[in-house]
């Protein structure tokens, strides 16, 4: 198996994909794309293209796990057979189901359950295709749907990573980056409460680089939380036509 | 038991509306709703497609990789379609292994592209007994409004079409991947499904959710370019007569050549 | 691997197994065979060796399955480990599955639910020995045994395929025949009330085929009925000993 | 709750019965109900026979094939057995992945055959290390009326006695069958199992549905045609005395005598 | 793969590892091991490792397993993946769920169920180690389990096994014998009652040695009960400090 | 409920407690539990280790084994972690296949030994995609007394430590093992994990079960032994600010280096 090395930074600092260190993708995102979902967002997030659809607050079933004094939120992230280079078995991997749980607790702090005692809100994830901080572009559709179904929010949930390629620090890693570079660390934050509902790390950073790396994927977040809110106004506040 | 004599009040006014040779949503009997066709919505995939019909959304992707034949089936490719119907898809559509419903929907996909031989199998084997080339066309349901059978087959048909098949050589007994080179995969004859249901004495072509939930009983017919009828599958809790089969297999054959003609500008 | 092709027809129209177009396979019925089931029967079908039994009308579990409103009817179709040549997982696979769904929804019409709310009737398929039109023959059984074991019918089922071979239509594909042959359509049919309640094709028929094998099928179901009747009789209305 | 009492009243009425020396069908304590077999009840299987045990019937059938032995047991062919009661045999059996209780019973009636060394497993080696011919002996039951033990395993053995082996040949390494050559598999005893269950001070042979639903112990015990004992499972949830052991051991000895001559007419 | 047949026995009657005929391998038993379990006991024998924690009498999940009149027994014997040769995969296989089944009812008749309906009472039981005769071992670490957690019983049920080796009976066979001998006989005692309430054999035993290898393994049973009694002993009227 | 009560009389107890500095046990914030750590414990594995973390008990063993590397890892062997809760060690534990929590457990558990690169993974290779060696980690939980990750991951570390590597030599293109001649593994650097939980404003170290009970989040730091920061997992359904995740990732430096003493004389 031949393996070409990309070089993943010119000495000026331009990306393999020619963005600057601190550039964010191109991201798009569509609010109220489903029909059945209550609430629904699609993402562009680079190449990622990911579906949001929520449902709920409705009835538990099993009922046995209904909570008496709150309602719950339950988060399904899954990609698709066709979202990856190899095939993909649709049954959920074990990676899925420990992004499905920290997405759900990254959305958790934003949403107020307490209304809705034994309900249950359905977030449900899908991964059309896939590339780098998926997981993130995925929170930011889910967020969005959340607040196109009307389910009342502390706030929106931001999401971006940062990461370490080429002994630097730069904003929203692809998959190259992710695959060959030095650290890879997605952050979400909710972005007019100050809190950072995400955060992991695969990879090797100094302390002085693990700050930085973590300003500079709030920064991301941010930009990315002008998106969403954008993409809100655009389905509330004009005519929307999709 | 609420929603079922909801049901009930929807046959009723549906029942009523058809006996004046109308439908809730204002189509003739034979009439399909609105189909838009979208390809290459998965840059990363080998073929995908995005398609509507009325309320009813699919997406395709078709995934090639190198397989090993299946076992006295040396001279043959491997194609393998499955369909899901993802739960945001549908407010009842629960996470978790496919049920009966959502096995008879891949299954009868797979019937109508398989039997109207679509594509050539031969031409998919590399070294015979030993390495061929295997098409996994899955298909998403996104948004359910209804006659499931016939979108996800219109997608797998239209991410089939618009599908490149990488090059392949072999090298000492051993298929190796030719980089840049692609074809567009053998196909033979384009298979279209057309769905029915029976509520009452009434045929309705492609029904939605409503009139899904109150028919006696559904019939997808797939026929083939030469205007051959290739797979049938009967579904739902009551039957047809023999006329009525018929008649349904006539429609199928008309309802079809306009999808039919629709597909080949994907060629 | 060496396959050996058969021939499936001699120019005279006789086929591999020497039946003439027409004609139907060695089919036997015995009712009421199982001490446990409710109903049962046993059908010989060509080299088919198939059991059914009924249990019911019975409460539901799960609970949450159960209809205010009707019974529901189950069916699981299910074939022995050494039922086909290479030994088969007795786990049921999707085409089984898919088979005991097409199977229900062809006795449904037959079976009158209404009067049992909140109950279930079962009904169980086992393939002994599988051979061609084994879903037919599974059929032809179920329903006897659902009348044997009293449920109120509106009709019997009765059930035989036609198909394609060496381009003539023939009653009653059997294994070969299914295999090399050029179509194989499954049809059952409430013989007094004239429904066709399962209706399948794998293979290719022109239009006018179509019709020609539908009704030679049909043709088929109504000789069958008589066979599931005499078996009923012989065991209502004579001393059955079996 | 219901059925409870109802246990309890059938067993004071066995328990009843036994003090006088009888059983509630009439027969003496270490009697077995009748036993029928039906060999070569499946014609495409290579073995199979029908059991009937009094009311519990069961379907062996025996399949063979080609394998690759397992590691470190290279020099031995494969033997498996399985157990299954089908749904239709008893209205308390769900259909679904085997539970306990079927596990056991299939874990019993294939030690009875391995532990008796019935198949000469190394005559069934090709190649050794590489492939051997596999043995699978699946059983049904289909009627189920007590001792489901006994009837599988005789099943099982009438099955396997029933069976012809396909003969192959070693070509290039490589296994090759010989069409129309077949063989008897290599016996080298008749395995019996008998069960027996307690109920109070009684040990009665092959319990029915009935016994077993009151009893208070099972103990199933496989001789060989040597007289030897090779297999033995406790069940129930309560004991035996070790004197109340040693009788059982010897009355399987002396049924299975019965059981066995009645098997070898089969050979 | 070249296999080494080890010499189980020389001619003085001395095993392969070094005991006589009826000697039993070193035994330890430790009570109240586990801080969370109600009961614990924890076993080593011979080259066994293995824990045993008992939860309940406590209420019944699912709720319909339940029994109106009396509690019920579970019991899951499960071997970490670590404990045998090739690693062992974490999901129970058939042999640990037929082994569940029988040490539950080896145990079953020396618990007093009737005073707790509706509850059940768990078993779980890990063997960390495996060596020859772990169904006996954890057996006993189990009846001193449930001992600890203060279940009323009517007795202890202490195990041991019996066996043939090279033409002789011995007790307690160790993994080497259990492998390459001719018998292997596991059995449990309730040894105040006098009630066996385990008895397994694979190998092959003449009527005579069937007797001479059950009484050998009961003499072995009550050696172990010593061991368990002084075991509840040391940590009920001693000052315990483990 | 009831206990959602008592959760809600623990949280203000445990933040009372917290204003003036103090903990339920008498630790201060950032004070770890005695850890003890004991190796050898299964001898028949190449590797094992039982660590007690406070009231938290974890067994690991280490198998090694010949395997094949993954397809596109050729040059690397094989390392996995898993990581499970026993029945025994938790009231609240049913048996079954791992819950979201578990599979959290044992991937956090994984990602702190591998992405630290604890163990040289090139030098594990045989023959390049080809044959190499395997590592598998299995952790069994058997007290549960809160922070199992960082207990998991002392015992996975301390297994791996603890280890003896077989030998292989390669003849004939096939790898053969040399008997009784072993070595340690490759290691390259001491991974530690520093698991924090925000209680209100106080971020605390190795939290107790209670203290989990009520806590509002809880993040996983994991260090080697370069003062590098090498993996990082949020959990729980609240956040933290910027400034306390700075804070916890000193406080996982400062931590991190005591335990790593104690780890090292294990080497």
């Amino acid at each position: 198996m031949v393996k070409i090395m990309t070089q993943l930074m010119t000495e000026d600092g331009i990306r393999c994909d020619g963005r600057k260190l601190d550039e964010l993708r191109d991201i798009s995102i569509k609010v109220g794309v489903l029909k059945n979902a209550d609430g629904s967002a699609y993402i562009e997030f680079g190449k990622n293209k990911i579906l949001a659809g929520v449902f709920g607050p409705r009835d538990v079933h099993p009922k046995h796990m209904a909570n008496q004094d709150s309602g719950i939120l339950r988060c399904r992230y899954h990609m698709s057979p066709f979202s990856v280079t190899e095939r993909k078995n649709p049954a959920p991997s074990r990676r899925e189901i420990e992004i499905s749980k920290v997405i759900k607790e990254a959305l958790q702090p934003a949403v107020i359950l307490k209304d809705y005692p034994r309900t249950v809100i359905d977030v449900f994830i899908e991964v059309l295709q896939a590339d780098g901080g998926s997981r993130c572009a995925a929170l930011d559709a889910a967020s969005v749907a959340l607040a196109d179904a009307g389910i009342p929010m502390r706030d929106l949930v931001s999401a971006c990573a940062a990461g370490k390629v080429a002994d630097r620090i730069v904003l929203d890693v692809n998959n190259e980056e992710d695959q060959e570079g030095q650290a890879d660390m997605p952050v979400a934050l909710m972005p007019n409460v100050g809190k950072i509902t995400l955060l992991q790390l695969d990879g090797m950073l100094k302390p002085e680089e693990f700050k930085t790396c973590m300003q500079t994927a709030l920064i991301g977040c941010r930009r990315v939380y002008e998106i969403q809110r954008k993409a809100l106004m655009e389905k509330y506040f004009q005519s929307g036509d999709q | 038991m609420g929603s079922q004599i909801l049901d009930q009040l929807k046959r009723g006014k549906i029942l009523d509306l058809l006996k004046t040779g109308k439908r809730i949503d204002g189509r003739s009997l034979d009439e399909q709703r609105q189909l838009t066709i979208e390809t290459g919505v998965i840059p990363k995939a080998n073929g995908s497609a995005r398609v509507k019909l009325g309320n009813t959304e699919v997406i395709t992707g078709v995934k090639i990789q190198l397989d090993k034949p299946f076992p006295d089936l040396g001279d043959k490719g491997i194609l393998i379609c499955t369909a899901e119907i993802l739960p945001l898809a549908d407010p009842n559509v629960e996470p978790g292994p496919p049920n009966e419903e959502v096995i008879e929907l891949a299954r009868v996909v797979d019937r109508g592209i398989r039997e109207t031989e679509m594509i050539d199998l031969h031409k998919l084997v590399l070294i015979e007994n030993k390495s061929v080339i295997g098409m996994f066309i899955d298909s998403s349901v996104i948004d359910s409004g209804g006659n499931l059978f016939d979108a996800c087959s219109y997608a797998s048909v239209a991410g089939i079409l618009s599908c490149t098949v990488p090059k392949y050589e072999v090298k000492d007994e051993a298929p190796v991947l030719v980089e840049g080179v692609t074809s567009k995969p053998p196909i033979k004859t384009l298979p279209v499904s057309v769905t029915m249901a029976r509520i009452g004495d009434y045929i309705i072509v492609d029904p939605t959710k409503d009139e899904e939930s109150c028919m006696d009983a559904r019939i997808t017919i797939t026929t083939n370019s030469d205007g051959n009828i290739c797979a049938v599958q009967k579904g739902g809790s009551d039957g047809f007569t023999a006329e009525q089969l018929i008649q349904c297999s006539e429609t199928a054959l008309s309802v079809g050549k306009k999808i039919r003609k629709q597909l080949e500008q994907l060629m």
